[in-house]
């Protein structure tokens, strides 16, 4: 596959991987948080880490917009299926979210919900068109990468004309989050995370660009380097970041170039600013009500909008107390800290968010590196 | 009265009929149904005998196997085969992994009323042809008729017995460390040539199954004096699941080589598209053999000697490990754990 | 997260497109993406095409993880030696 | 990280479980299912091998018999038993009549997503009981997952396999005129206990389902040295069907005298209500028997010195008939063809 | 079973034969007409021709509503499930009349049709309450007795302010049938029928009444004798009746005592009267249209009735040329006279009204005595 | 046509009774017919009551069968003697 396999290329990690090593001072360590769980996914995968030196530290971040799902928002998708009767399209990756009394959205179909699962938010749309006599709303979740086409079947489903289709939106915006990790007060409640740099999302760069994070990079003077999702990507944002750090410098580096722009997807932009609007504060799973980060449907739209057409309103719900979610998306614990990991909280029965998507730090450590427990 | 009228019903209406209750009635209709599509197309000297079971010989010596699936996919046709040959394919080859002989095979249908009969020969004549080329005849079966939406037009039932010549011992549970792991082709051929089928994934791809009857690429591989320890079919859960089983059954862990796994392009194109992993993609025409060190290139031979296993290939090995881990280095140069499938094989979107 | 895959585009219809990797097709939308030529490479997410890829850019990237690796490579024969 | 840690799973909520995707997918939920629900219901050396067929001795000498059903009743549950101890029963006895100690059981699940887990321990629990108690253990199996709506709950189809002794024969073409028919009990208990439990006929009585294993009447009956013919068990279709069938196979005629056919009032009552003939109905634990005249008695003697058979009747006799009819001597005096079912079996106004 | 077991006993059928047999002058014939279905079944279920002297023959008349229901008339319920996508209810009983294009109720429950059996008019009035999203109509047929479950449904439909429930209704009336037997054209082109007398109905006269057949008895000078549906029953009624012919006389007898009236069930009668009125003619399959033989919803009714709510018409559809039902329903040919009578007319697959139903003339001989035609 | 049977009646609750045939019970409806008694035989059609059944005129009949036969039992036999 051309433009992906010679980005796996394992002759040339083991140049990276080198790289890496002679870069890295052997008196220090590194610590680096891949915000996107396309890095973590690729980490593990790949087997990443196993060609990093000791003193470089992989932090997993938050950044699956399946697990930082909240109940209460999976609980609303629920309730629309088995209370509102409506016929709920959503993406393969909530399906096994864990919601409250022990559903998930999976469950709910196997109670009798119509839960279908689609590829596109366009698939949805065609589904409005196919069922007319019934209420059709999509579950819509996902960071800037997803948010377009959201917008995209909106509008369309406004020029068609449709009465029976909606969107429960719980789009999210990947900065915000980024700002709570480095600001938010559990962090001093957990003492300084130890965060020397960041791997900046791949395709959410693409539509909101590099220019967002450089002012992560100078308020918090913290390296950033946006990174593709194949491995050796990942491994030359690592190789980066490191000179950075031992440079003494802290801006924006765009390993990406082949598919990221300063500016980004200017048309994407302009469609999400036309349909969608900031909230005042939204729920993450993990890291809690985190402020200005997520996106509801405007005014205009809002016939169109699932929260505005049924009587399904958000009740927070809290998280497993156990969890070590928190800690573990700021990188102050490792999955294995947590007394749940791989025994009340497996990838069949996941407890916290990181357990959710193989994309979270628990499930990829559960999936792919738990032998390492026993070495 | 002539004597053409006397009994004479009606022919099927293959063309424009439909299966309704009464097929599945226990009455004439169902007697009829029986007589002109299951026992017409695979007629056979112990179906003929006519009574709710067959009688058959004993075969002389060795061991008896016998094994059971239930086949319910969809679509029902699909590029490479369809149910029908499927539920022959897929029994025969639970038995012959034991290192069995298929004798022959039992046949149920659950058929959805409104299912139309034209669809249903089709089926039964895939499986009688299947039956045939394999040489392992259908020698009992039942019907059953469900209203529409109890079903999803026709489930198929097989239960195959075969015999294992005395001296051979194949299990789960004879892996040992050091052996051989191969597979006889490429993965994931099937699960992906029904995925590209379902509308709902909107991509096509020249994907076939690769459903195959395996018991003569067996007895070929068995026939080079390969001293094969276990023999499966990787079918639903893949590569992963069927090692991740034999794993636990004999106490061992087990290390893939991903550079040796076999993956034709389009799958793997299709897999990267959809999030999913090969590795965990269903085969219905592939075998995993695992084969002690000192044979493994004679056993490779064997298998690649045979139509059904030319991309046969070396994927790893066992080894010791308290924990039963299957693990892989990655062409990357890493090191994974290769998992048992959680939850079902989903499409993502992250 | 953001499942996303470099596709070339083989034909085009309005907005939309037909994308090939590796002999798999599949239709995608253009909604997102002007100035779209059949035989570019795009980013497809959830059927949509992001941004195209640059393919410049992308022989530079892999050039340059060459470049890092051989110099690492040269580095560490001479320590050894 | 403490040894329980390890490899631990969370059990099975039977409670308040229920049947999803991920439980056919042949992963991890997959393989806890059938852990701790099948094997550990099942339980036996041959299951306990844990492959994808089970090895089994070979039997000396005689044939074997092959049987399968598919089992669908709807409700799973019933006066007399469920889907589970049919399943068990209804294959035992298709491999019983035709002489053979049944030896083995296979057993493929197709549940419907959403059934719950605390009704298929139920169903599970009692196809373990009934197999334990017919002595022949299941040893082998599959379970597939269907989307709701695609299914009913839970669907069993159970393969046989048994052996006749050298020297046995039994087979439907083999009644003669002159021979003897018996029935070794009431009709239609079954069949009427099922429709008694549909809502939409609004009726109760207490009417039990007579499902039960008949290898060990059959044996009773056999030693008792009467030259049996023809055994068969009267299911879908009820009497009237069966004996159409072997009339046809033996190319013989038959006539019933109605006044000698066993049925339980409630039976008949409810028949009459709903405009349905016992002779139709169907029975899961009865037994017709055809048998040479003079071993009539002492084979009618045999089946009631057995518990399944104290209720056991001489029902008619075999003649001459180049078309095969089935006819009935009335209570009332007159004659009458006993034709095979027409259609289904349809409770009617007029 | 109290009172039905001992109007089946086989002692006292041998004493009603012998009495027949005496009582029949031999120099002459007796043909009798047993109007109903529910005769006709007995006959040929407990073997009572076998109890008959050779003279005494019995026409099995077209006394079952299943038999006579029009393809046209299926049809409409066949477009109703189909086409309207209503809900249909109906006996079990009309599941598998034939009707145009090779399709049945049954067949067309295959092709998706959401049909449903119920035992009585009330079960399906508690459908249409269980689905009150779906239009629920109930496929009503029968002669006298069937109609006044339909009228209660129908007025229970209307006290339950139910909108969502209809009646197709089909019912038809027994006398202006034994008239057109008696008086239609087709009577003299196949010439003249020997009926030397009726045995009336059993059910349908604790509707009725024994007062109605007064009219056909006087008119016609032909004795009727109003009989219970045992097959000791239909043999008393028999030797009643030849009694009468011996000696001339031509009056309405009642054998069926225990249960009918000179008056019948006035209560159940304005009921009827309340609900239905004449429709102008009704289709017969077997005797083409009869004038005044069918009832249909009143106009105060209006909203109940499915040819009122839908867009189905009834469509006239022609009987198979072959088929010899008009003669046999008449009493000038046998089923075995017809060319189709067991190749291609099978209870599996019914080409015309008599081969219907178990009680169909031609059913009954094909299903309980066609040996005798090898005799 | 027009099955019905003869049901006695065990029970009564408003337009409901419930009958029993031989232990068969089902409820049915009384909407068509006035004045039962539990202990009546009622005519069941569809799930409705037509009409009662008259113990005395079913003995009559009865008793009638059972003349008729009778009277020619003894006709046959003087015949043949
Ligand atoms: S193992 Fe589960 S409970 Fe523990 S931190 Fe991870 S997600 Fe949370
Ligand atoms: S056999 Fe069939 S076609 Fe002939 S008269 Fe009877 S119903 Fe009509
Ligand atoms: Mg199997
Ligand atoms: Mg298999
Ligand atoms: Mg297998
Ligand atoms: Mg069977
Ligand atoms: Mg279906
Ligand atoms: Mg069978
Ligand atoms: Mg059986
Ligand atoms: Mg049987
Ligand atoms: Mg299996
Ligand atoms: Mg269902």
């Amino acid at each position: 596959m051309k433009y992906i396999d010679e980005f796996r290329d394992g002759d040339l990690a083991r140049g990276l991987s080198a790289a890496i090593r002679q870069a890295a001072v052997p008196a220090r360590s590194y610590h680096f948080m891949e915000f996107c769980g396309g890095h973590t996914h690729a980490i593990s995968r790949y087997g990443v880490a196993d060609l990093l030196p000791d003193n470089v530290r992989m932090i997993h971040g938050p950044g699956c917009p399946v697990c930082v799902l909240p109940v209460g928002r999976v609980d609303m998708a629920i309730r629309l299926a088995l209370d509102c009767g409506v016929t709920l399209c959503t993406y393969g990756d909530t399906l096994r979210v864990p919601a409250s009394d022990s559903l998930s959205l999976m469950k709910a179909k196997a109670r009798g919900g119509d839960i279908r699962m689609v590829y596109s938010s366009a698939d949805a749309l065609k589904v409005a068109q196919a069922n007319p006599e019934k209420q059709v709303v999509f579950f819509a979740i996902g960071f800037e990468t997803t948010t377009p086409p959201t917008a995209v079947a909106i509008k369309q489903a406004q020029a068609l004309g449709l009465k029976n289709f909606s969107v429960l939106c719980c789009h999210v915006l990947t900065p915000s989050a980024i700002s709570t990790i480095l600001e938010s007060p559990e962090v001093r409640q957990w003492g300084t995370v130890p965060l020397d740099g960041f791997i900046g999302p791949a395709h959410v760069s693409t539509i909101i660009g590099s220019q967002p994070y450089e002012f992560f990079a100078e308020e918090y003077r913290k390296p950033v380097v946006i990174a593709g999702f194949e491995p050796l990507d990942v491994m030359q944002a690592i190789l980066m970041l490191v000179k950075q750090v031992n440079e003494g410098r802290a801006v924006v580096e765009n390993e990406f170039s082949r598919a990221v722009t300063r500016e980004g997807n200017v048309k994407a932009q302009n469609l999400v600013a036309e349909v969608f609007e900031l909230r005042r504060q939204f729920e993450w799973r993990g890291l809690n009500v985190v402020p200005y980060s997520g996106l509801k449907i405007r005014k205009e739209f809002a016939e169109f909008d699932a929260e505005q057409r049924f009587p399904v309103a958000y009740v927070s719900v809290a998280d497993n107390r156990a969890c070590e979610c928190g800690a573990i998306l700021r990188g102050v614990k490792k999955p294995q800290d947590c007394k749940l990991f791989g025994t009340v909280c497996t990838p069949e029965n996941p407890v916290g968010s990181c357990m959710v998507s193989s994309e979270g730090a628990c499930a990829a450590h559960y999936t792919y590196g738990r032998y390492k427990d026993f070495q | 009265m002539s004597e053409v009228k006397r009994g004479y019903v009606r022919p099927l209406d293959i063309r424009h009929g439909r299966i309704d209750l009464s097929h599945g009635s226990g009455g004439r209709a169902m007697a009829q149904l029986i007589e002109e599509l299951f026992a017409a197309a695979f007629d056979n000297e112990f179906l003929r005998q006519g009574n709710d079971g067959a009688t058959l010989p004993v075969p002389a010596g060795g061991r008896l196997v016998m094994a059971a699936d239930a086949h319910v996919v969809s679509p029902l046709f699909f590029p490479g085969g369809d149910i029908g040959c499927l539920s022959v394919h897929g029994t025969i080859n639970d038995v012959a992994v034991m290192g069995a002989k298929p004798l022959w095979l039992s046949a149920s249908f659950i058929l959805e009323e409104g299912f139309p009969l034209a669809d249903l020969k089709r089926i039964v004549e895939s499986m009688a042809s299947a039956a045939k080329d394999a040489g392992v005849p259908i020698v009992t079966g039942d019907t059953k008729v469900v209203e529409q939406g109890k079903g999803d037009g026709v489930f198929i039932t097989t239960t195959g017995v075969g015999v294992v010549p005395d001296g051979r011992e194949l299990s789960g549970d004879r892996a040992r460390p050091g052996d051989a792991i191969l597979v006889s082709g490429t993965l994931g051929d099937h699960g992906m040539a029904i995925m590209a089928e379902r509308e709902s994934l909107g991509f096509s791809a020249p994907i076939e199954s690769d459903t195959a009857a395996l018991h003569g690429l067996i007895e070929a591989l068995l026939a080079s004096g390969a001293d094969v320890r276990v023999l499966r079919d990787p079918t639903r859960g893949g590569l992963a699941t069927t090692l991740n089983e034999i794993a636990r059954q004999s106490k061992v862990g087990m290390m893939l080589q991903e550079k040796s796994l076999p993956v034709n392009p389009e799958v793997a194109a299709a897999c990267e598209f959809l999030g999913l992993d090969p590795l965990y993609v269903a085969n219905e025409g592939k075998l995993v053999v695992i084969v002690a060190p000192e044979d493994a290139e004679q056993a490779l031979a064997a298998l690649r000697a045979h139509p059904l296993g030319a991309r046969a290939a070396a994927v790893g090995t066992v080894h010791e490990d308290p924990h039963h881990f299957v693990q892989m280095t990655t062409a990357f140069g890493g090191k994974r754990i290769v998992d048992w499938l959680t939850g079902e094989q989903l499409p993502r979107i992250c | 997260m953001c499942l996303a895959l470099p596709c070339k585009v083989v034909a085009i219809d309005g907005e939309t497109a037909t994308i090939d990797v590796s002999g798999m097709k599949k239709d995608i939308s253009l909604a997102l993406l002007d100035d779209v030529a059949v035989g570019d490479y795009v980013i497809v997410h959830v059927g949509y095409a992001l941004t195209k890829l640059d393919p410049d850019e992308a022989e530079k990237t892999l050039a340059l993880f060459a470049e890092m690796g051989e110099q690492a490579m040269a580095e560490a024969a001479r320590e050894i030696h």
